[in-house]
């Protein structure tokens, strides 16, 4: 019995594959399913409470690179504080609804956490360099799921456009048809907007 | 009725002489110059094909360097 | 001759032509007049702030229709700012003065009666009994005083919005007729401490400086001043500069964050009064890093101190007053450059920073910016320096900078100061209608300047009172106190505008002991505290001349008329002045000097003098051949604006004191003004620098002349606290000020509907977290409490204004919302000018 | 008709009579409220939210802005206003045009873009609320008098 052993000459894993491929001698096959169905609960339940954790605004803004900045610029927009109190945090806009594409969206952040190592914008100079990056990798993410997390909210097909004013109703009864998306129009809603010469010309004046 | 006003270019030594000739011409009045040649002249002319014939003799009167029509009003 | 249409459209084909050939025809002219959308356009500067705009001001049929940029104008070049554009209609308010309003009661004059109309006749006779009376007193009072010591109990609070002969009409008639000092003008509120550094640091008023340096300079340092609200079209002057010159910056200090620092490049938001402790850094800095240019200091400066521990304008008893080792004292005393370097070694970044609370990388930058030989650096400062219990310090101490780099007097280096009002430079500041000064500079207190102006005045030796007259802020006490009792009040309103109403202003205007007269267009607070209402012209329903802060002196003429019986400013001076004999104003011993004047009325001395009315009647007209009124003209048989002009100017020619010369009267009616000195009709930009002003001789370079030595005077000067800040109790710093939608205390804009719908109500700019500690939220109601009084508004966290965590920022352009009940009347000991922009208050729910 | 006129204008000229008649009260623009009384804070006015482009009394005056401006922020990186109303944009967003004084420099030179002393809009432009004068205004544009 014993000799089966002998041929992993004590490698680690190999001696653990060996226990894992062994049959249970001691253990019933029902005791080992509950067990393991119990742990399974337990793991799933930790790991997404954990991903739910990172995924408040108070975790967002434990970083003083956010709280000096784009926290204190999105203090003063409409999704922080308006006529009916409801908000938008961080997580609803930057982070997706749906399981799948939020995990991705949670395995890109792990290069955030990288940058707050390397602290590549841990000043106000170092960040204000960077918006514009910073800015169109959100847009471009925005463009690319035609505003996704925008559309958790807001949707062109339950507006009523009776309420709305005389811009918003020739805006977004063309939005429908013309395939643009809600960013197209909508960039700088929670933060300041970046320096916009590349993307709109018209917009600035004078050189940098 | 076609009323146009039109800026004749003479030269400067000839303003003179070009501004009797316009004056001559039909339904032309000459109103004033200044000193490096520029004549302001009304023509005025019941159809608008006369109003054309006018300019083009604007311009072969001698001393002339350009007519051009800066003003025109025509009602049928 | 009826125009026909056929005609009209003949003229237009003529007129569409010759401006293709750019000549213009005259006989078009007539013809096109006639037509019926034709506006007459005439210039006139803007009648709100000191930038001096020029504006086009359209009329039609007696009515002013249109008001828009004057293009050929270089201080704006065609543009105006939201007020600007607005002017047209400040004269149409329904609710305007058109007859005199004198409190009354069964047909007398009575202190608690309701105001009644009456007549121009009515109105003089009861205002001349009430200032016979206090004349009388003061005869006797003074008899046997030598003129350093003559006290008097008439007094007249003026403007910086005042005309310029205006101003020079009613110090004539207080200082040579009521032998008066006790005339002070508002812009003793907004501009004394940068006269008072003025004329310690170069023994001259007015700025160096002039607009250009908004095109030449690479740097720009705003120290407290919102110029883009403040002064609209010098900020895009300056944001021209900024978004099209490589490596232009722009530095913003504040106490809170206002709309420029939506340009700035760096912002900083600094505890109030510590703006001394920043500015001894920066020269600290200098000094250390050995940047200060030697050969300058060497040849052109001279260093001094000043007396410290000088107290905070209060009334005597006050316990800071009796606290002060120096109370008002400012004598200079030269120092070494040693002993000025040592006084500023103790403002390190470390100790400014920490002081101030702006980070130490922002400091350091702004020290490197000046301390760079290479970049021309152009500050600029307003209410936020002048407005300071140590602002003739502050204004000072900023000067210290520029001339220990010599950065100074050229084109984009300049410490400007910049003004308030449209005329606090040419009406208050230049023709003296303080209570201690004459006009060019001159002064009440010493006996040569006294005798120029009795020579060039035709008035008998010794007339002239010697003694300063009461100022603004004490103007107000000594109402209170029942010492001053017969009270003019001209073009401002000063109920709304003193600090501490409560227990000032109010008790003055409504001492039984006085009786107040206030000249104003519209029924305004101060009006309405008064006792006899004078209706008056406004803006152009009158000629005028205003000066703007580069030294511009601008004229306009009458363009309409005044409605109903409304006169202007000047015509009540004059006219009142008929009220008065000799013998009711000077005492015997002065008046058997001139015996010839026996009998003879003010009226005689001061106006009809050979001088004033040596102009006779002439018609007016612009270039283009149209006719325009004048009222005084028409009512007195002479020019007697081109009189008051003419005789005005000699002040800059036949005394010691040059560099203060203005154009002929004709000349200005002319053209978009021209910056003073003006030697053989040529303009001065840059003062006292070689090339640029006319008295700086060649080889010289600079040349300080308005001191003996031609050097100007550093003064240095420590960082003292202010005079009430934050406790326990009282625990929020208050600043007061303006927005750009509202000139002062809104009777004018808030009278244009656009202007009112743009900004209706004062509100309270505070910090959210601030708000929400007491309870409070943006758009609730509030209650703001000093230890003087309260004022209730709505609370804004996230409107232009963004005020950090400890201050609270609230505009004083709301009538009904007085802010001014709340403040301190604390001033700068040596200019006497109130500090609006720090007190302590807390806020509650209303 | 003239009997219309008639009554218009005795009213018109009873209007004006008792402003004085009752000057006792003279009210400053705080109204009834007395100057050593305090006053309450004023009634909440709302910006006009989305309205129709508003009429202007003369062609020189700055056209006013019928919607708010709260939040579009105008800084060195951007210029809100100009998302929508730049040359670029204002066809496609329907925003009224930027006129053409606008590309004129101090110099008069005419740019591609608009001239940078236009760049902060706010200094000439600015929203209303929705609100009643404070006090009525009696100016008169140019066709009222000529009676167009």
């Amino acid at each position: 019995m014993n000799e089966k052993k002998s041929n992993c000459n004590d490698k680690f894993i190999c001696r653990i594959w060996q226990l894992l491929k062994k049959p249970s001698v001691k253990y019933s096959l029902g005791a080992l399913l509950v067990v393991g169905f119990i742990s399974g609960i337990l793991f799933w339940g930790a790991f997404n409470t954990a991903m739910e954790m990172t995924n408040t605004e108070k975790f967002c803004i434990s970083c003083h690179e956010m709280e000096d900045t784009v926290y204190q610029e999105y203090k003063e927009t409409i999704h922080y504080s308006n006529r009916t109190g409801v908000r938008a945090t961080c997580p609803d806009c930057h982070v997706p609804k749906e399981w799948h594409h939020k995990v991705v969206r949670k395995i890109q952040a792990t290069n955030e956490l990288w940058h707050k190592a390397l602290g590549s914008i841990d000043t106000l100079e170092k960040f204000e360099a960077k918006r514009l990056t910073l800015a169109k990798n959100v847009w471009r993410a925005m463009e690319t799921t035609d505003s996704r997390e925008c559309r958790n909210c807001h949707n062109f097909e339950f507006m009523d456009f009776a309420e709305q004013g005389r811009r918003a109703v020739k805006a977004h009864s063309e939005g429908l048809t013309s395939g643009s998306t809600c960013i197209d129009c909508h960039k700088g809603i929670a933060h300041k907007l970046p320096d916009m010469r590349e993307v709109d010309s018209s917009a600035v004046v004078g050189d940098k | 009725m076609n009323i146009s006003g039109v800026l004749v270019h003479a030269y400067p030594e000839h303003v003179d002489s070009v501004g009797q000739s316009l004056a001559e011409l039909e339904g032309v009045e000459v109103h004033g110059n200044s000193n490096d040649g520029k004549i302001v002249v009304t023509v005025e002319q019941n159809n608008a094909n006369h109003m054309s014939d006018i300019l083009n003799n604007m311009q072969t009167i001698p001393g002339v360097l350009s007519a051009s029509m800066v003003y025109h009003q025509f009602e049928e | 001759m009826k125009l026909t249409r056929r005609a009209f459209i003949k003229s237009n084909a003529i007129a569409a032509t010759a401006a293709a050939a750019g000549i213009t025809i005259p006989g078009i002219k007539e013809a096109m007049a006639k037509s019926k959308d034709i506006i007459r356009w005439d210039k006139a500067p803007c009648r709100f702030c000191g930038t001096g705009c020029s504006v086009l001001v359209g009329t039609k049929q007696g009515r002013i229709v249109a008001t828009q940029g004057d293009p050929k104008s270089p201080v704006n070049r065609g543009l105006n700012c939201i007020k600007g554009y607005f002017l047209s209609k400040i004269m149409y308010g329904e609710d305007r003065l058109t007859t005199p309003l004198l409190r009354m009661t069964n047909g007398k004059y009575d202190k608690e009666g309701d105001f009644t109309p009456v007549s121009w006749e009515k109105a003089f006779d009861v205002m001349e009994e009430k200032f016979k009376a206090a004349l009388k007193h003061d005869i006797a009072a003074n008899k046997g005083k030598k003129p350093e010591e003559i006290v008097s109990t008439v007094g007249m609070f003026g403007s910086g919005q005042w005309t310029v002969w205006e101003g020079y009409a009613a110090s004539k008639l207080y200082k040579a007729g009521f032998r008066s000092n006790n005339i002070d003008p508002n812009a003793r509120h907004c501009m004394a401490s940068a006269v008072g550094a003025f004329i310690r640091g170069f023994g001259s008023d007015e700025p160096m400086g002039c607009y250009d340096d908004l095109e030449h300079a690479d740097v720009f340092v705003l120290w407290g001043s919102n110029m883009a609200e403040m002064h609209p079209i010098l900020w895009t002057r300056l944001t021209d500069t900024r978004l099209n010159k490589k490596d232009c910056e722009v530095h913003v200090l504040s106490t809170f964050e206002h709309r420029c620092f939506d340009l700035g490049d760096n912002n900083m938001v600094f505890t109030p009064q510590t703006d001394l402790a920043i500015l001894n850094y920066i020269a600290n800095y200098i000094i250390q890093n050995k940047a200060y240019d030697k050969s300058f200091t060497d040849k052109h400066v001279n260093f001094t101190k000043t007396p410290t521990d000088i107290g905070y304008g209060l009334r005597p008893e006050h316990s800071l007053q009796q606290k002060a080792k120096n109370p008002n004292k400012g004598k200079l005393s030269n120092i070494s450059f040693d002993e000025y370097a040592k006084s500023v070694e103790p403002y390190t970044l470390e100790y400014t920073a920490e002081l101030s609370g702006v980070p130490e990388e922002n400091l350091l930058r702004l020290a490197k910016v000046y301390a760079d030989p290479k970049k021309k650096v152009t500050s600029f400062w307003t209410m936020g320096f002048n407005q300071h219990t140590r602002g003739v310090w502050a204004n000072g101490l900023v000067y210290n900078i520029h001339l220990l780099m010599g950065k100074i007097s050229e084109p984009g280096n300049s410490p400007f100061s910049l003004t308030g009002q449209p005329s606090a430079c040419g009406t208050a500041r230049e023709v003296g209608t303080f209570s201690h000064r004459l006009p060019a500079d001159y002064v009440v207190s010493k006996k040569p300047h006294r005798d120029l102006a009795e020579k060039i005045w035709n008035l008998p030796e010794g007339t002239l009172n010697g003694k300063n007259g009461y100022h603004a802020v004490l103007q107000n006490r000594m109402l209170k106190d029942g010492k001053l009792n017969a009270y003019w009040v001209q073009c401002n309103n000063n109920v709304q505008a003193a600090a501490n109403i409560n227990e000032e202003v109010l008790p003055g205007y409504r001492n039984p002991a006085n009786f107040i007269v206030v000249s104003d267009p519209y029924p305004t607070v101060t009006a309405t505290a008064a006792d006899l209402i004078l209706p008056t012209a406004m803006w152009t329903e009158k000629e005028g001349a205003y000066g703007n802060a580069e030294r511009r002196t601008q004229f306009w003429r009458q363009q309409v008329n005044a409605p109903g019986e409304s006169k202007s400013d000047l015509w009540q001076i004059v006219e009142f002045s008929k009220r008065f004999k000799v013998e009711d104003v000077w005492p015997a011993d002065i008046i058997a000097k001139k015996p010839e004047m026996k009998g003879k009325t003010l009226y005689e001395i001061l106006f009809t003098n050979g001088q004033v009315d040596q102009f006779p009647k002439t018609t007016i007209r612009d270039n283009e051949g149209n006719i325009y009124a004048n009222d005084e003209m028409d009512d007195f048989g002479f020019y007697l604006q081109k009189g008051l002009f003419e005789e005005y100017r000699r002040f800059q020619y036949e005394g010691p004191k040059k560099g203060h010369e203005l154009a002929a009267f004709d000349v200005y009616h002319k053209n978009r003004g021209l910056r003073w000195p003006v030697i053989k009709g040529k303009e001065t930009l840059w003062r006292y620098r070689e090339g640029h002003d006319p008295y700086v001789k060649t080889g010289e370079k600079f040349n300080f002349y308005g001191n003996k030595n031609g050097r100007a005077n550093i003064i240095t000067a420590p960082y003292e606290p202010a005079a009430e800040s934050p406790d326990e109790e009282y625990d929020l710093w208050l600043s007061t000020g303006r927005v750009l939608e509202h000139w002062h205390s809104g009777t004018m804009t808030r009278r244009v509907p656009e202007l009112y719908k743009a900004f209706p109500d004062a509100v309270i700019y505070m910090h959210p977290d601030d708000a929400k500690e007491r309870g409070l939220s943006r758009g609730l109601a509030a209650k703001i409490v000093s230890r003087r009084g309260e004022m209730s508004a709505r609370i804004e966290t996230r409107g232009r204004n963004r005020v950090p965590r400890g201050l609270i920022f609230v505009p004083w352009f709301d009538a009904s919302r007085l802010i001014n009940k709340v403040t301190l009347d604390a001033t700068d000991p040596l200019s006497k000018e109130t500090d609006y922009k720090k007190c302590a208050v807390k806020v509650i729910k209303a | 008709m003239n009997k219309k006129l008639i009554i218009m204008f005795v009213l018109f000229l009873a209007a004006g009579f008792n402003q004085q008649v009752i000057a006792g009260e003279l009210q400053s623009l705080r109204g009834s409220v007395d100057t050593d009384k305090n006053s309450k804070a004023p009634e909440l006015k709302k910006y006009s939210k989305d309205g129709e482009p508003i009429a202007r009394d003369y062609v020189q005056q700055p056209p006013l802005i019928p919607h708010k401006i709260k939040g579009y922020r105008v800084n060195k990186n951007a210029n809100k206003c100009l998302s929508c109303h730049s040359w670029k944009n204002y066809r496609e967003s329907g925003a009224t045009k930027i006129s053409q004084t606008h590309f004129e420099d101090r110099e008069k030179h005419v740019l591609a873009n608009i001239s940078a002393r236009r760049y902060f809009c706010t200094q000439c432009h600015v929203p209303q609320v929705v609100s009643p004068p404070l006090v009525k205004n009696n100016f008169k544009p140019v066709a009222a008098i000529t009676g167009e």
